[in-house]
């Protein structure tokens, strides 16, 4: 199915640039680890595009940046290459007032699985949202497909089962590596600060340096500042260059929020977001 | 001594706050481990506070509010009790002890449940030791213990 | 260039018992930021206020940190002192070593470090904080009152008198409330309409006042002394500038159903005013039983309107008005029959609610003030009055005690006796409470002179049999299972919330409890305020209330409304939040979480790049200072002016150096 | 060069002034006297202050090398640092490091006519060298000195200016911005490259000019017109800096590092680096 | 030829004689250079570290000095420094250190970096084989190059050949008595990325202002990735963390695609990411070699293998210069 779905893809991206609905479309391309994003402005490029299991990348953070960003700000219309998972961010993005539906054009893939090496991607067990909804378009047809089984918390539940000393071993080992590079918030589709909490000096909010104390600190933020908008999709854990399983603290946030709220991020574009409101029976057992 | 342990108390202004004045006010004795930092509610509390407090030594953190229904502001504790819930869970899954980070209603008539938590969170906390896990790793900025002569004129 | 002093205040023996005050001074002297510490007997004291003067103008400090009793107690009065020797209010702090140290610690050098750790962070507090100026907003002179009950009309009057103008909305389509319902008052009898008809006519011809009845709020924006409200006056169908009142149209038309105002025990037409009395004394239409409207025929009104005021086309009209503050009187309802089937209420005719029995009691009612059984309109010989129907019952009703079914069932029983002589009137009761000022007489002499019996106990079950009305129930005090044929049944409902309460409140703003009546600011201390400024509570919105409580509360919320619009402005704290228009990311989850609208949707430029772009603003005349928004904004761009992010920090901050006391004897 | 890169040294405040509403000149006396003793710089160079505890910033030693027992420098609250370096008393101790980066040329210039033009707390680098300048006077033809700021309140030096006022061997014309002056103005108004014209000093002359980024543009404008060469037209540029001595790696305008080829720089070098200051 | 397990012992023997070993060690998918508990931890069979020698030269975090904000007391902190023999390090990352060397070695010397340098012995491991993102031949590199190297073990037979490059390396075999070898060496594997950088010099000494910027840049996400994983890349940023009496200054490293990196109180000079993108390749690639002579690339191919959207250098040069 999937080349048949390549093909209309560059089919139906060449008739979108070309007359004129769109300016440009953002896509997968190959790449050194199997796909890469690629901005297609120009029909000639079309066969570039791809789609195939590596397309394992979640392209929304891109809608909040560099150059797409100043695009939709002149007024341009914007298509993106989306599965059913990465929908969810999209909605979060617009239920957060940060992009304007109207402004993008989104063509949803019908996505059999992506793979991340050789295994299917966490992301991808027990996936529900294989044809993808919301989108202005669909590719593929939902009768070949077939349901990935699986836990896609099974890392959590490993973590989890441990004690608290050998989690909090786990962890300082985990984050003893992370050098603050940033590039797992640069990857976030949800982490569109203009200026991180990390760069503020006034108060110096975040530790600067990467000692222990700082990345914990800077990974427990973040996994606060993702609580009810962590979409799971696990950009920041692909994008880490010291293979630091980093999305394990969000998706447990998110996770958590689900278990114990039944919110889940990105569900619903007009839902009130979860740490901006609050029930009254809200659980709090926890308080004495 | 330099293992006293040392508790920082988030408390809002209008509930548990008053409710530590009342305790004070009836002459409820407890433990003094706690520092208060008064805040105007529970809902202004951010979690990099209560990290913060761990990394300048904070064996515990305790954080404060009104009952739901009485926030003197309608709502800041109903949104941060969702936010302490998270913290919580959060905390436990990186390995830290949830009973170093307590969060209590306390109203301003509640004296005695402000000194009641007082001495059970010490309890605990003591059980548990120091924060050593948390000091072992920040960077060398907590001063040493100052001696402070009493009696003297 | 930072210069604290630290006055440390041995509160005579209060604080200095326990806390070693001089090395307290002693230790903050050596803090980093610190010009001076001292410390002295009763800093409140006049000489103790005079040393901190002298000692801001000799030592040019630039903040203070008073170490004493609880901020809650002193600050206001350190702060005005820092205001009249020029030194911003905003730059004192207090460090609370009695109320949180010496009172409840006995070791002198646990409480003396701890004393000393907390002067440190406080001082590390205040080297942060800035001169902050207080904020002053323009206020517009006019009220509005919800609710054109006895609370409504009462506040309206209050108001009024002041010369400040008053909006009434009153839902339904006369003034009047429940009380219009009532015939006499507990406890001293006086007719109901005759002491109200003539407020209600004051209120509706007062030059100053304006009057939508037949109208609800649909939207109120803005804040204290600048509030927008949007009412919607909902389609009469009947032009009340044509409208003559000559009633032709009620007398033809042929839609019936049950009279609201009577609560069933007659019937009013499609067209209608509610009662007599109404104010304003024309009819409307109810368009869910006029045939017009139901079946699109008929218009029998229309053609014999002789003014042509019948306008079936009009539409609901939204009325905008500004005004600078708000009272809620929104009244009660009782609670729904259905809840009590064991009771027959709504089943039995003979078991009637106790405003029926009011209306039944009413000159101007439907039996024209006689008592009969609603079933064949024969006089009840056997009348049994039931308590606590609803009330303070947990498993089915409200915990809550209704406060004034005691009152008028003694009442009720009370005037039965008067008017059918040889009737029997037994009370079963829980307990009776009856603690207002002639109160207890009053059902004394329901006992004494008027022969009602009082069974203590609960009514186990209402029935029918053979046309006849048992009420089975226990009698307590002799342990008795009593089953008693009634020919009515007269039930105490309880007191519960208007219905639509709780979207009222949310549109305010305000609080409500779990059963929908609005909360006040302090049970004690504020109780006609709500914790939104500028919104006032009169009546039973508040919680169930009589009438003497009701117009009270009514006058005390209608002076607060005239005080609060005496001046031409309003003076509020400068502790609000603010926002870096340059850090903002417009995600407005600031917006959700501000429980009083105070962020608002504004378009920055940045000066340095001419951007333009969608920014959160704090209206500062809304904010009220609670910094729930600050947690949720990740990138930081609020802060909160009295507790601000570095202020909090510093005090954190504070903490990395232990104090240890040794002592030396 | 072998340093012990990146740790200061203690000095002292000894002197607080306070230059206008937001500026302060701090006097700074090294606490080490071996430090102390071989301490030497030249004009043009700066250094970096540590308030300890909360960072450390770049400024010009404001002070000449002939005043030896202490340094000083001018300090603008605009952040962090700065507004710490505010918050401090005389007797307070911050970290020092320096001098570093390069100088304005000084025997290079003897026997020509000197222009210093100033703007606001530009006048801050230019300090040490009038007055080193003065201390040689006789090796110089014409001194001028035009020097302006926003408003009368927002002039630096107040007792320098006297003093530049009241000599006859320098030609010094102060400005302020129109809508600047007061009641007691005695100077011109109007924007420093427009007196800078209207002054006309000889186009043989050595420009050396510093203040806000959009004044020096317009006085490079200015120079141009009155026909300076751009060797003669002299600068100092400012970027963020962290270490000071070219190797963090911020500071670079094309391949020049303005801690380490800076920061002084003639238009003629300028001139070659991409635009991006 | 020494086996592996001569090898092996041989460094038992070094660890014995006080020498600090540092070598890849793996751990679940992970290589990277660290301090050897024991010889068996070294992973032989892998292309690259995820670190590089940095760790070692310029770590990512170091504290410069503790003081004490009341009695404004200094105090320079400095590990009295071990000799240490880094092992198995590829000849990319030894070249890399030459050009660090003569960054903060040169002109100015930075004490700290100096310091470590003179106590540290590079033994590199020639490469056997390469992967799809290396390309130092194309940087003048080469996978038996020496450059930088105080020894090179050249792999041989499923073994190496150790030769001693430097005068410091010949002075540590000495020391340690590590015998050298004679036999030959394995041809070296071939690289399949290959650029040329003809012509990239001269046009970005023309093209500051380019249209291609934007365009080279476009799935650059302004991650510091690339910059810490690069053996070149040296730029740092000083922070304090300070408690309220006590606190510590530390060099971290920084990475020009943050926009705080030159970002003024009132002023950046460089706003967008393909200005921020452009500063790297300029910097690598014209002012370094503008200032030492010296390409800033080894050609060691780890930006292109952990970018996380792909953006690869070599691509991105044969795109400026078409």
């Amino acid at each position: 199915m999937r080349s048949e779905q390549e093909a209309q893809l560059r089919r139906r991206v060449s008739q979108l640039l070309e007359d004129g609905t769109l300016k440009v479309v953002l896509g997968y391309a190959s790449g050194f680890k199997g796909t890469r994003p690629l901005f297609v402005q120009d029909t000639r490029h079309v066969d570039r595009l791809v789609w195939n299991e590596a397309c394992e990348a979640n392209l929304t953070g891109y809608l909040l940046r560099e150059p797409l960003k100043e695009m939709l700000d002149a007024g341009n219309r914007i298509g993106l290459v989306v599965k059913g998972c990465d929908m969810r961010a999209v909605n979060v993005l617009i239920q957060e007032g940060q992009v304007d539906r109207s402004k993008i054009y989104l063509i949803g893939m019908v996505c059999e699985g992506v793979r991340d090496g050789s295994d299917f991607s966490l992301k991808c067990r027990n996936c529900r949202v294989q044809i993808p909804e919301g989108c202005d378009e669909t590719i593929g047809t939902h009768t070949e497909l077939e349901r990935l089984e699986g836990n896609p918390l099974e890392d959590i539940l490993k973590v989890k089962a441990m004690d608290l000393a050998e989690r909090w071993a786990y962890w300082k080992q985990e984050l003893s590596r992370c050098i603050k590079c940033y590039a797992c918030r640069q990857a976030c589709p949800m982490c569109y600060c203009q200026e991180c909490i990390t760069e503020k000096s006034r108060p110096q909010w975040i530790e600067k340096a990467p000692t222990l104390s700082g990345n914990i600190a800077y990974h427990f933020i973040r996994a606060i500042h993702l609580a009810g908008r962590c979409v799971s999709c696990g950009e920041c854990s692909r994008a880490c260059p010291m293979d630091i399983p980093v999305d394990m603290l969000t998706r447990f946030v998110a996770a958590t929020i689900e278990e114990e709220f039944g919110y889940i991020a990105g569900e619903d574009v007009n839902a009130k977001p979860f740490l901006g409101t609050y029930r009254q029976d809200d659980p709090e057992d926890f308080i004495r | 001594m330099s293992d006293r342990l040392r508790i920082v108390g988030f408390l809002c202004n209008w509930c548990s706050y008053a409710g530590a004045d009342l305790a004070g006010t009836t002459r409820l004795k407890h433990r003094a481990e706690v520092r208060i930092v008064r805040v105007p509610c529970s809902g202004r509390i951010d979690p990099v506070f209560i990290l913060k407090a761990y990394e300048r030594g904070a064996d515990a953190v305790i954080v404060g509010g009104c009952h739901p229904g009485d926030c003197h502001y309608v709502s800041g504790n109903l949104n941060a009790r969702r936010r302490f819930l998270v913290i919580r869970k959060l905390l436990e899954f990186i390995g830290i002890e949830p009973d170093r980070f307590e969060v209590t209603w306390c109203s301003a008539a509640e004296g005695e449940k402000w000194a009641k938590v007082v001495n059970e969170v010490c309890d605990r906390v003591e059980a548990l030791g120091p924060f050593e896990a948390y000091k072992a790793i920040t960077p060398p900025v907590r001063g040493p213990v100052k001696e402070v002569t009493t009696g003297e004129e | 260039m930072a210069r604290i002093g630290v006055f440390v205040c041995w509160c005579g023996s209060n604080i200095a018992s326990t806390v070693d005050v001089k090395a307290v001074a002693k230790a903050a002297a050596s803090f980093p930021g610190v010009a001076h510490a001292t410390d002295y007997k009763y800093m409140c004291s006049d000489p103790g206020q005079n040393l901190i003067r002298e000692t801001i103008e000799s030592e040019h400090l630039t903040g203070l940190v008073v170490a004493a009793c609880s901020p809650r107690m002193h600050e206001p009065t350190f702060r005005r002192l820092a205001l009249e020797t020029g030194m911003n209010p905003y730059l004192v702090e207090m460090a609370n070593i009695r109320e949180h140290c010496s009172w409840v610690h006995e070791d002198k050098g646990e409480a003396t470090a701890k004393a000393i750790e907390t002067v440190r962070m406080l001082v590390e507090k205040v080297k942060r904080n800035s001169p902050l100026e207080e904020i002053r907003v323009p206020v517009t002179k006019k009220a509005l009152v919800i609710g054109g009950g006895v609370a409504g009309i009462q506040a309206g009057l209050d108001i009024v008198t002041a010369g400040i103008p008053v909006i009434m909305v009153e839902r339904s389509p006369s003034i009047g409330g429940h009380m219009a319902q009532l015939d006499e008052t507990f406890p001293t009898l006086d007719c109901s309409q005759c002491i109200l008809t003539p407020k209600m006519v004051e209120l509706s011809q007062h030059r100053l006042v304006t009057l939508h009845t037949f109208s609800e709020i649909d939207e109120v924006s803005g804040f204290v002394g600048n509030f927008k409200v949007k009412i919607r006056k909902k389609a009469r169908t009947v032009d009340h500038d044509k409208c003559t009142g000559c009633g032709i149209c009620m007398e033809k038309c042929p839609a019936k159903v049950s009279s609201e105002f009577d609560r069933g025990l007659s019937d009013r037409k499609a067209i209608y005013v509610p009662f007599p009395q109404a104010i304003p004394n024309k009819p409307v239409i109810d368009r869910s039983s006029c045939i017009w409207f139901t079946k699109g025929r008929c218009g029998v009104c229309k053609k014999l309107c002789p003014a042509e005021a019948i306008d079936f086309e009009e539409k609901d009209v939204i009325v905008e008005e500004q005004v600078g503050a708000i009272v809620v009187a929104t009244g009660y309802d009782l609670i729904d029959r259905g809840l009590y089937g064991e009771y027959g209420h709504g089943k039995i005719k003979d078991v009637i609610d106790g405003l029926q029995f009011e209306r039944m009691l009413s000159a101007s009612g439907p039996t024209g003030g006689k008592i009969v059984r609603p079933s064949d309109g024969a006089t009840p010989k056997t009348v049994v009055f039931v308590q606590c129907v609803g009330s303070r019952d947990d498993s089915k009703g409200i915990p809550y005690c209704s406060r004034i079914c005691c009152m008028y069932t003694a009442k009720h029983a009370m005037l039965y006796k008067h008017r059918v002589k040889d009737g029997k009137a037994y009370i079963f009761y829980i307990d009776v409470r009856a603690g207002g000022k002639g109160y207890e007489e009053f059902v004394k002499r329901a006992v004494d002179e008027d022969r009602v019996v009082y069974l203590r106990g609960r009514v186990s079950r209402i029935f029918e049999k053979n046309g006849t009305v048992f009420v089975k129930g226990s009698d307590t005090l002799s342990g008795q299972q009593v089953e008693i044929r009634a020919d009515l049944v007269v039930l105490a409902t309880a007191v519960t919330s208007s219905h639509g309460s709780r979207e009222l409140a949310q549109r305010l703003r305000i609080g409500f409890d779990q059963y929908g009546f609005f909360t006040e600011a302090h049970p004690k201390l504020r109780p006609v305020e709500t914790t939104t400024p500028g919104i006032y509570l009169a009546g039973a919105c508040q919680a169930p209330k009589d009438i003497p409580d009701t117009v009270s509360q009514a006058s005390a919320a209608a002076s607060k409304v005239i005080g609060l619009l005496s001046s031409d402005e309003l003076i509020r704290e400068p502790l609000v939040a603010r926002v870096d228009e340059k850090v903002c990311i417009a995600c407005f989850m600031c917006e959700s979480t501000c429980p009083y609208g105070a962020i608002e949707h504004v378009t920055w430029k940045d000066p340095e790049t001419r951007k333009e772009k969608e920014v959160a603003r704090v209206n500062p005349g809304i904010c009220e200072g609670c910094g729930a928004c600050l947690p949720v904004c990740r990138p930081k761009a609020l802060d909160l002016m009295g507790f601000s992010d570095e202020q909090i920090y510093g005090e954190i901050n504070a903490l990395s150096d232990l104090v240890k006391v040794i002592h030396d004897e | 060069m072998r340093i012990e890169t990146l740790v200061p040294t203690v000095a002292r405040v000894e002197e607080i002034r306070q230059e206008t509403p937001d500026i302060r000149s701090l006097r700074l006396v090294f606490e080490d006297e071996d430090f102390k003793s071989d301490f030497a710089f030249k004009p043009g160079q700066f250094c970096l202050i540590s308030v300890l505890g909360v960072g450390e910033a770049v400024f010009c030693i404001a002070s000449p090398p002939q005043w030896e027992d202490f340094i000083e420098v001018s300090v603008k609250e605009v952040g962090k640092v700065t507004s710490a370096i505010h918050d401090l008393e005389i007797g307070a101790k911050v970290g020092f490091r320096g001098p570093y980066g390069n100088w304005f040329p000084f025997e290079e210039n003897f026997g020509r006519s000197i222009v210093f033009v100033g703007g606001g707390i530009g006048l801050a680098p230019l300090r040490p060298l009038i007055w080193q300048t003065l201390s040689k006077r006789d090796r110089f033809r014409d001194v001028y000195l035009i020097y302006g700021a926003r408003s009368v309140a927002d002039l630096v030096y107040k007792d320098d200016l006297k003093e530049w006022s009241s000599r006859d061997d320098i030609r010094f014309t102060k400005t302020v911005d129109p809508g600047g002056e007061d009641e007691t103005w005695d100077g011109e108004v109007g924007l420093v490259p427009q007196i800078l014209e209207k002054v006309s000093p000889p186009s043989d002359s050595v420009l050396i000019t510093c203040g806000p980024p959009i004044m020096i543009k317009f006085v490079l404008l200015s120079a141009n017109k009155l026909g300076f060469r751009p060797g003669d037209v002299i600068t100092t540029l400012e970027m963020k800096m962290k270490c000071g001595v070219g190797t963090c790696g911020r500071c670079n305008i094309g391949n020049k590092y303005v801690c380490r080829h800076g920061p002084v720089f003639t238009l003629e070098e300028m001139e070659k680096l991409p635009n991006e200051f | 030829m020494k086996t592996i397990e001569d090898i092996l012992r041989l460094i038992e023997d070094w660890q014995g004689k006080g020498y600090t070993v540092v070598a890849p060690v793996r751990s679940e998918g992970l290589v990277s250079f660290e301090v050897l508990r024991a010889p068996s931890q070294i992973d032989f069979d892998h292309v690259l570290t995820v670190n590089t020698l940095k760790d070692v030269t310029l770590p990512r975090c170091e504290t410069l000095f503790k003081y004490d904000v009341e009695k404004a007391s200094i105090e320079p902190s400095w590990e009295a420094s071990q000799p240490i023999v880094v092992f198995g390090s590829r000849p990319c990352d030894a070249a890399a250190v030459t050009i660090l060397d003569s960054i903060l070695m040169g002109e100015v010397t930075d004490s700290r970096y100096a310091r470590r340098r003179e106590n540290m012995i590079v033994v590199t491991l020639a490469c056997s084989q390469a992967d799809e993102a290396c390309f130092c031949t194309s940087m003048g590199y080469g996978p038996h190059d020496p450059t930088g190297s105080d020894i090179i073990g050249l792999p041989s037979k499923g073994g190496y050949v150790f030769r001693v490059v430097s005068q410091k390396g010949k002075d540590f075999a000495s020391k340690v008595g590590l015998e050298l070898d004679e036999g030959r060496a394995d041809p070296e594997p071939e690289l399949k990325r290959r650029i040329t950088t003809d012509g990239i010099k001269a046009w970005l000494d023309e093209n500051f202002e380019s249209p291609k910027w934007e365009k080279v840049s476009e799935n650059c996400v302004s991650c510091g990735a690339c910059y810490y994983l690069c053996p070149t890349c040296h730029c740092f940023d000083i922070a304090d963390e300070a408690g309220a009496s006590r606190g510590v200054r530390m060099r971290i490293w920084d990475c020009c695609s943050f926009a705080g990196f030159t970002k003024m109180a009132a002023h950046q000079p460089r706003v967008g990411k393909h200005r921020r993108y452009r500063q790297r390749i300029m910097h690598k690639f014209k002012y370094t070699v503008d200032n030492i002579g010296k390409t800033a690339c080894v050609g060691d191919g780890r930006c292109i293998r952990y970018c996380p959207y792909g953006v690869d250098i070599t691509e991105v040069l044969e795109a400026l210069r078409e």
